[in-house]
This record gives C-alpha cells, structure tokens and sequence, in this order.
C-alpha cells in the first residue's frame, strides 16, 4: 500500500507491507524495503525495530495531522487528499503566490500597501506582530495589490490572507 | 523575613520563583491573564488571582491592578521574574511607595542601568571599558547619520531601555539605516513602553559573556562567575554554558573584578548580570546591566552550587550576604538550552498552539524548568519560551552529551520547536571544539532542516500507524478538556449506582 | 578503553549504567528476561537481546547465558549494577576466564568479602572493629544456641553471601530462634544460592553509615565521604542522606580513613562501599564491604561532584584515579528516596500490576532515576523499586523541602507505592531534626495510613469524576498496546486514502 | 446525588450537588458540604479550587476502580456494588474470615499444614514468595483446615484462597 505524506510543503511516498504481526516492509520514495517491527507501545510512545536498530518514536494526532517525534526531530505529517478534493488553505497561501498571509496568529502592526499599489517581489507589504516579535510579509511577486482584508490594529490568523495580489 | 510573595510573571520563571519561596517557607501568589486561566504557574501557587485580558499591557505589565492586587492578598513582596514588569522602573518605585518589597534593586538604580545611554556614560566614568558608540538618545535621522560617519558601518540600532535583543537591529549600509531605526523603535515602544535609541559599533563575531553578581544592602558585592552567552539567534541567547570554553583563568579573574566594579559604580543591589563582549583579541567592553534573574540563571547554580532566587528573596528582605567571594568556585561545567515554541526551519517564526503531547526527559545531570504539560495551549501572546533543559557534567563534554541525551528524549508534539535545531547544534563540530561566538547559529546553521534519516523514520513510523489505523472517534490526551473525556470505563463502576 | 559494554540488569540502574556508557561513548547491549520484552532499558539499550523465562534464576542469574551472549554480540566488558549477579564471584570469575571485563572487583575479592563471615575475620585482623557475633557459619541449631549464650538476646541472623537484608531476621528470644534461622536460610538460598547463615549481636537503634570509596588496579584509594542509611524497613533502605546529620567532623574524617583501611585489607578494587554501624556511643563497627554500585550512589554524585558510575568503567578498564583525597569535598546536602512498589499501609507488601498513570516531577535539584514508563507492567519476578528520587539543596533543610515538593508531584496511579509514605516520614518532627535510626520507621510510622484531608480531597475528585461520567468504551493511555488504539481521529487523515 | 466508595476495605459516602457549569457542592459523611470548582483538566491531571484552595489532582481508571493522586497521595477507590450484588473477591478473602488467600501473585514455596490440622489465631499456614520477599500468611482465626487448594512450589494468584478453614 502507497501512502503519500505532506510534510513543510513536500509530498513524500511510502510504501509499506505488513510482513506478519506486528511487523512490516516499510521503503520510502523508491528506496530498499526495510524491515520493521513494533515491540511496545504505550500512552503514545513506541518502540520499533528498524532494521534490527532500536527507535524509540512519539506519535500523536490532532487536527487532521500526525505529529511524530523520533531521533530528537519531530515531524507533523498530512496525509496527501489528492487533487480532486481541493487545497488546503495553506497551500493556497503559499501555493498559488498572490495571497499574502502571516504564518502565525498575531496583529497587524503595520500595512505598507494599499489597493492598487504595484510592489516589487521581496518588497514588505506589510508587518505581523507576535509574541513581542515583527514579523515583515514580503511580496512572493512582482504584482499589483488587488485586494486588502485587514486593516492596521487587526488580529489576524494564521494562514489568513491579509493582502490579495495579482502578477504583472 | 518575607511572608507572602506576589510573583507578577508567568511560565518556567514565575514556577521557578515559586519554587525557592515553598523551600524558604514563603507563600506565593499567581497572578495570570485571561489567556493563561490554565498555565501551569497557577499549580504550584499558593493562590492565584486574574488580572486582565490578554495582551500584556492589559495584565502582566498593569502596574496599578498588580500592585492593587498584591496589597489585597497581602503579599510582602513582589518578584518580578525576568521580562514584563522585571526592569521597569516605575513599577519599582510604585513598590517602594507602597511599602511593597520589589525584589530587585531599587528604583534609582534602575532608571539608572535601564537607560543603557545613561548606564554607558557612568561606566565610562568609573573607568570601565564600553563600546564605541552615541552616548545619546538619536531624535532625527541626522543624529544617527552623524554617529556612523565616525562609527562606520555596520552599526547596531539598541533601544535605550531594551533587553532580549528587542528593538534591535544590524544596519550594514547607510541605505537600510531610516527603516532600521523606525522598526526598533517600533519594536522598543511595543516591548518597553519607549521608543528612544542608539546607535554601537557592530562588533564582528564577538563572544557575549556576562558575570553573575550578588550585591546586598550593606555595600557587599561577589560575583558568581561567568557565562558564556554567545549562541544567539535573532540577538536571543539560545544555548548558554558555563565556565566559557573562551576565557583564561586570569582574564576570567580580571573580568570579575571589572563586573564587581560595575555593580559598585551603579550603586546595585540584589542579583544582576554585567554583560560584556569579547572581541577576537580578547578585548572586553561593557554592554549593559541586567537588572533581573536571567533566563539562564541555572547553569550558574549547577556549578557554584548557590541558588540564585533564594539569595534574591534573602537579600530583598534586608539581610546581609551571607556568601564571601572566597566561598564561590566552579565545580564541573552546565550547559543550557531553551526550548522556543518557534519553527528553526522558517527563521524561527514563533509557533503557537496546543501541545498535544508531552514527555520530558529525566536523569542524572538534568534539570528541566519549564513552564508546559501535556495539553496546554501556547498563546501567541507572551514571550514563546517553553522551557529550559540544563545539563551538569563533570567536564564540557559530559555535559555536552548529557544535554544531547535529554533533548533526544524531550519530546514535545503538536507545536514547533527548537528541539531539533539545539541537538544539531550541540552536534556541530564547531560547537565541540568550543568555537562559539554570536553569529554561530547564522554561519553555521543557516537553512536547517531536520537530517534525513529521522524524516524517514518518523515516515515509517507514520506509515504504519496509518496502515493500522481503524475508526476511532477521539483523540486521547490530547484535547480531553473534561474529565468525562479522559476516564474510561467509568460505566462499570458507575454502573452500579 | 571500553567499547561496548553488556549491562546485566534491569530497571533504573541498567538505565543508569547505560546513560554513563553513552557519556563515554561506549555502546550497550541490554538483555531481558520473557517479563521484561517492554522494559524501559530495552529503549535506552544500542541493542537488546532476550535471554530466558521470567524467574531470575532463568534469566538476569543465568551465568552461562550472559557470558554466552556478551561475547556473541562482542561486549568487551559486563556491568552487572547492583543486585542479581553484581557481588556473586563465579560470575567475575567466569568473566575472567572468558576474557570479559568485569567491571567490579576481582573474583578472589568478591569471594572474601562477599563471604560476611571470612571478611569479618580479615577485617578483625587489620584492626578494624566488628559487630561482636559469630566468625564461622552455623551448621546445627546448637552451633546457633551456644552462640546466643555468649551473644546474649537480641541477635541478628545474617546469611553469609547476603546483602539488602535478605535473610536477615531478627530473633529476640530462645522460642523463634529455629524457625528464623531456617527462613532466613530459605531466603539466602533463593536469593544468593547459598543457605550459610551466622549470628550478630543486635545493636539497637544504631545509625547505619557507609563511605563511598574508590580503589584503581595501581593501590590509589579514596573515599568520598559517607552516606546515612539508617531509615529503612524490613532491613531495607528506602531513604538515605549525606552528610549524615550524626557525625561530626572529627568521626567523619576517622571513618573515612578506616573505610579506606579496610578497602585496602580486602585488596579490593573498583567502586565499593564499607558499611558501619554507629551505636549510641558513636561507637563505630565495620559491617560488611558492598562490592558493587550501589542504590543510594546518587546521593554521593550530587554532593561530591564525581559520576561514580563513570570511575567504575575508567577503573575497569585499566585507568589510573584520576582523582586525589584532597580533590574531594562535599557541596550541599542530598537526599534519597526510594520509591517502590509496595503497599505501606499493608507492611510494605510488594504490588505488581500496571501503571496507569504516570507523571514525573522535575526541577532545580531534584534528580529522578527511573526504570517506569506510563503503561507498563510492574511484574511480581523482580525486587519491587521503581524508582529513586534524590534531591540536593544548599543545606539538609532545603533538600528535605525540595524532595517532598519532589514527592508530592509524583504521580503514580494504578499500583500502591511508597509515595505518600515517604513524604510524611519526611515531615516527621524526628526527621526534620536529623533523628534517624534503624527502627525509625517501626517506632514513628507504624500503622501510617494517608491523612484523612487528603483522602476527603479525593473522594471529593472521584464524585465529581463519577457524576460527571458519562459513557465511554475505552481506557486511555493505560491499556493501549497498539498505535490504533491511541491515534484518534486517524481515520480523518487516513480517510483519503 | 449520594456515592459510596469503597477504600482499602472501607466505605465512605459522599454527597454532591451539581452548583454550576463545573462547580460542585461536595460532603463527605455528614460533614458540611465545601464548595468545588474544577479550574483546568488535561490529560488526567485536575485542577481543582476546593473551599478557595487550589488542588491539583491526577486520576485514572482500570480495572473498575478509579485511582486518584492528591497531594502526595493515591488512592483506589471501587463505587460500592450493593449487598444484593454479591461480594467481590477480596471481600470473601478478607471478609469472611476463613479463607487464607495472598495478597499478590507469587509462588508458594511453603506449605506449612495439611487437611484436618488445628490451627491458632496467627499461626503461619504458608509462606509466598513474591519479588524475592517472603510472605508468610498466618491463619485469621482458630480452626480446622478444611481445604488445601494449592501444592508447594504452585503459582498462586492474588486473593485465590489457598487454605480453606473452619473456626473452632
């Protein structure tokens, strides 16, 4: 069976086949199938058998991800949903390249642009504060803005467009 | 000495206050925001009390209800932990009207080293090295431009009042300088209420190291050894450790004295911190004076064996140093490293959110502060500090290993973190050898990503936790927000009634 | 030096030894009997290796299979922690032969000392003063009377191979003296595979203190300071503190120097611990040598600054001490409790079964070894400890405050423990001021039951749990045993599958 | 609402009254009844403010008990079947007094009567052995020992009566 995991905006491919219990042929992308076992699993934390090295992983899930920590790197995995069902509002933020929008929940210190305005690509169309920290939302294009959501002293979310461009 | 203690901050410092008072026999108060009605400082408290909406300016830095606050609960004392209220000036004068302890130095001496132009200057006089720069608050734009016509870029825009890196930015070109100092100035308003600022002269990959004092009301000041704070992302301290892989023994003893000066030149009392930079010849100037318990006080305790807080509490209530520098050494070598609710991958952008699970690391050597359990809610309000894992070991190295060990064992999932990031960073050769200085993590770190072969194993892991995976309609520990939720089977035993 | 090292044992301190191994860059090999396939030191291990059924004595005492298996996965030494085959000398020999490193003494010194009996007697020799009582194993029960008669009631029945009060027994007249000898003969068979008892005088409410030494191949030999041991239960340690509140400066330093004394009569290398017992008088009495790392180790670590655990592999491996007499001082004060699986209201009755809930506490001086994990299954095979908690402070008081804080955060739900016991002996008026004997917790914890506002407290949680109960299938967190089952929402994500 | 726990052998009653939305009214026994409010609940830890105070309790259940930690302490706690519903185990094992059973798995390793024998009130009847620790069971009462259920060197589970009596 083939599963696709959407990991910081990169699809990756798994492949797994369950060997006998507890105990599966797991290869990513197109590489060798590596043999790996369950041996516990308790509140959340696991212990498998890769290839006969011991791991030691956490895995929880919540809000439609799977957040897994292993080796002291965690990971928040989607499962891919396939083209036919849509975007997720964070690909259209980041995907499409003409909306602009804060990563993070926070406020709108400072709107640098307005309706109309061409912007250069790079160029601070606006500033997001949180957690005591600005954070600047640079233009993805050479464009002109075409639509403003939000006006200074809003709180904005995360993934939220704020300001709405088209490309020149 | 003090009966109750009002700790007006939250998180991992407002736990850790509390702690040294249940151990002194002090009763503690919380105070907490609207957003932080289920943080984990209201646990350990004695009490707590709620103190306004969300944003800091509205509860954590209310001067008048906090001060209202602890006269109606009938606390003695306030701490102020770090950040917030820490440094203020007016709050600590609003405690010396109010025959309130403030837990720190006095109001003068605060205004006095709070103002780093003003803190520059007094320095300057008692003969201690600064660095070169305006000993002015900058007005217009001339200003500045007249300060690096003699400085040279880059410069560094500083805010008068700051602390944490806040309101400051490199400038490396007469271009850049306008909106530089607009956003620190921006910046220094939003974090201290004043948007005066200065300009320094840049220094090039200096190491940031900083002395701990102790200073009581009856002129007796000691020092408790240095810190090496070099480590730093976005002028932040991120990893800090202790004895400095950089400093001799003489030069570590001459910067002691020059730190015990400093403290006697602005008249400190209580805990605080002089901050120095090294230069790459081993030349050392004054930065500033923090006036608070820092973020890495800890390393400091594993290795002098004092604890920091309780001293701050002894001294705030009168009473003399009972520590002579001859007392104070250095046993073995600790090493911190703070745990940010920030994304390493995207320039750590903070990440609120709910960690949706939690298990920290214990063991010999380890000390974990932190402010988190499993199921809280990180707000994007407050500074994004989770927590801090400190390793003590015999030599750098064990401690070095041990960090590593409790960091691949601290596994915090739901939110972003800088736990990845800080066991690269541990693991780099040049961290081993001791190579650290401020611009470590952008020369060294830049563009990180998790290694590969943990990716792939969280894939696998991943994989088969979806090919297993049948319906299940809940998530566990995760968001249960009511015991019903959490609490299975209950129905055989309730059954009954 | 050492590069792989078998750690033949279980629980928290097959973890310890793991966690030094891994500081020194040396890899593990943990083994595990058929109960212990979920074991925590199996996670920690570089790699795991099953080695019998469950009863001891198929397993973690199988002398033939541990060597077997040491040198099949190319472990060039054995750490065997303490208890199981630790102090057992065919084991070392075996060891010896094989070429393995045993990282302990030699088998000729473990054979003497371990031999109580015949390290009394080398012991009388050198000058060092013993316990008055038997120096030959009695056969017959005669052998037993005619000791009594010079002894005089009460007397202690001692298994000869023994440690951790194992087949020890307490015989205060005539009429029990049989049926102690021969339960104390059973006990020493099944737990040393040797039924040699003998007979002590009793001397009541003695303190038990020992002095952590250290002894390399090249005669260097240092100790580092005493630990007081005195409160246990059923001849077991359950809290243990240094410096010992008891001793003075003056009996410290003469201790210490005839702990050392008898370190070097018994030709004895490694880490290793003489035990006496201080009478009334301050009338000292060597006890017996513990020819291995033992449980309270920590306590010493904390205070002395030296990772005991580490000097065992450096000293195994060939290494010269690196330490001197004069490099060892002691910081601050640091206490031990030991937390088991037992039921104190019932006599300490052990209580295998699950642990449900887990929730460890952490912070500024506390330590927490620990071999438990939430969800897993505490087996009825193996000796009943947990886990240790060890706090360190600046004075005895502060330490005592911090370990009840420490306590008083550990939750453990689903078997009985030692918990809620060991915080109100912490709190006992005789505790606090230093009053610490054997009989301790005979004569101030006797019939202890939790204190009735803590049980109103929670029959107030548990109606408020049970009212607002509402259906609900399953258990959280404490019988899951496959991802499945603890991944909600899963099929969320897995849906477009 | 009124409860009965069952606790180490005994019963305690508890009273509750639902005040508002996560707030009680709570007494134990006859005791007068304090006001409880539940501030925060995550992954089995409680926090409660009870009379004003703050109380942090954790909980779980397995088994058909519930296990509860405060302050320091944990307890077990079993909701009381009703007499119409039969005795649990334990409770013939403890209750009735003529049934010598272990408190915890382990392995009988001495046998010290046999069918017929009269036995005192504290005489030792068997010793188990669990976590290397010797348990001697002693008898209850004065009797005949009516029935031996188990052979040295058996495993016995916890509270399976090993030695049946009857008082004399």
């Amino acid at each position: 069976m083939e599963y696709r995991f959407v990991c910081s905006g990169k699809t990756y491919r798994v492949n797994i086949v369950a060997d006998k219990e507890e105990s599966w042929q797991v290869a990513i992308g197109d590489g060798k199938p590596l043999r790996v076992e369950l041996i516990t699993s308790s509140s959340g934390c696991y212990s498998f058998l890769m290839d006969g090295e011991p791991i030691t992983a956490y895995a929880v899930e919540g809000g439609g991800k799977v957040y897994i920590f292993v080796a002291g790197q965690s990971f928040a995995f989607e499962l891919e949903k396939g083209r036919a069902r849509g975007t997720s509002g964070r690909e259209v933020a980041r995907g499409s390249g003409n909306l602009v929008a804060s990563p993070m929940p926070g406020s709108l210190v400072k709107l640098l642009v307005s309706r109309g305005d061409e912007v250069e690509e790079g160029q601070t169309l606006a500033i997001v504060e949180a957690m005591k920290m600005e954070n600047e939302l640079r233009s993805p294009i050479k464009g002109v803005v075409r639509r403003v959501n939000f006006a200074e002293g809003n709180q904005v979310d995360a993934l939220q467009p704020i300001i709405e461009l088209e490309a020149l | 000495m003090i009966k109750k203690v009002l700790v007006a901050n939250r998180g991992e410092i407002a736990i850790r206050v509390m702690r040294a008072c249940q151990e002194l026999g002090i009763k503690t108060v919380a105070i907490y925001s609207d957003a932080d009605r289920e943080a984990l400082h209201l646990r350990i408290a004695d009490e707590s009390i709620p103190i306004g909406a969300p944003p800091a300016s509205e509860s954590y830095l209310n001067i008048d209800r906090i001060v209202r606050t602890a006269k109606r609960v009938g606390a003695d004392a306030i701490h102020p932990g770090y950040g917030f209220l820490a440094e203020n000036p007016d709050f600590a004068q609003r405690c010396e009207e109010e025959g309130i302890i403030f837990v720190g130095p006095t109001s003068a001496t605060l205004r006095l080293v709070g103002d780093k132009v003003a803190a520059r200057g007094t320095m300057q006089k008692a003969g201690i090295p600064i660095i070169p720069g305006m000993t002015f608050v900058g007005k217009g734009i001339e200003d500045f431009r007249k300060a690096t016509s003699s400085l040279g870029y880059p410069v560094l825009v500083k805010a008068s009042l700051g602390g944490g890196g806040k309101g400051m930015r490199i400038v490396r070109n007469e271009r850049d300088l306008k909106n530089a100092i607009a956003a620190g100035r921006r910046e220094a308003k939003s974090a201290f209420g004043d948007e005066s600022v200065y300009l320094e002269r840049y220094i090039e990959e200096p190491h940031h190291i900083e002395f701990q004092v102790l200073a009581d009301k009856f002129g007796n000041v000691i020092h408790l050894f240095e810190r090496e704070c070099s480590i730093q992302r976005r002028y932040q301290k991120i990893v800090e450790e202790t004895p400095s892989p950089t400093l001799s023994g003489e030069l570590r003893t001459r910067m002691g004295e020059v730190a015990k000066k400093a403290i006697k030149a602005a008249g400190y009392t209580n805990a605080g911190t002089v901050e120095f930079l090294l230069d790459r010849d081993k030349g050392f100037f004054f930065l500033e004076v923090n006036a608070r318990v820092q973020v890495e006080h800890p390393i400091t305790e594993l290795t002098t064996g004092v604890d920091l807080v309780k001293q701050q509490l002894l001294i705030a209530a009168g009473e003399k140093l009972a520590l002579r520098q001859e007392d104070i050494s250095q046993r073995g070598h600790a090493i911190e490293a703070r745990i940010y609710a920030e994304d390493p991958t995207q320039d750590f952008l903070p990440s609120p959110g709910k960690i949706l699970y939690l298990q920290e690391p214990q063991g010999p050597g380890l000390r974990i502060d932190s402010g988190i359990y499993p199921g809280c809610e990180v707000t994007p309000y407050y500074d994004p500090i989770l927590s801090k894992i400190i390793a003590w070991g015999e030599t750098r190295e064990f401690a070095r290993r041990r960090l590593i060990q409790g960091l691949k064992n601290y596994a915090i999932l739901g939110i972003s973190t800088t736990v990845g990031f800080l066991i690269d960073l541990l693991e780099h050769p040049q961290f081993v050898e001791g190579q650290t200085y401020t611009n470590f993590i952008s020369k060294n770190m830049g563009g990180w990503r998790p290694k590969g072969n943990a990716l792939d194993q969280a894939l696998m892991v991943a994989a088969i936790l979806s090919s297993e995976a049948p319906t299940k309609p809940e998530i566990v520990a995760a968001q249960a927000t009511s015991p019903w939720q959490e609490l299975g089977e209950w129905e055989i035993c309730g059954s009954g009634v």
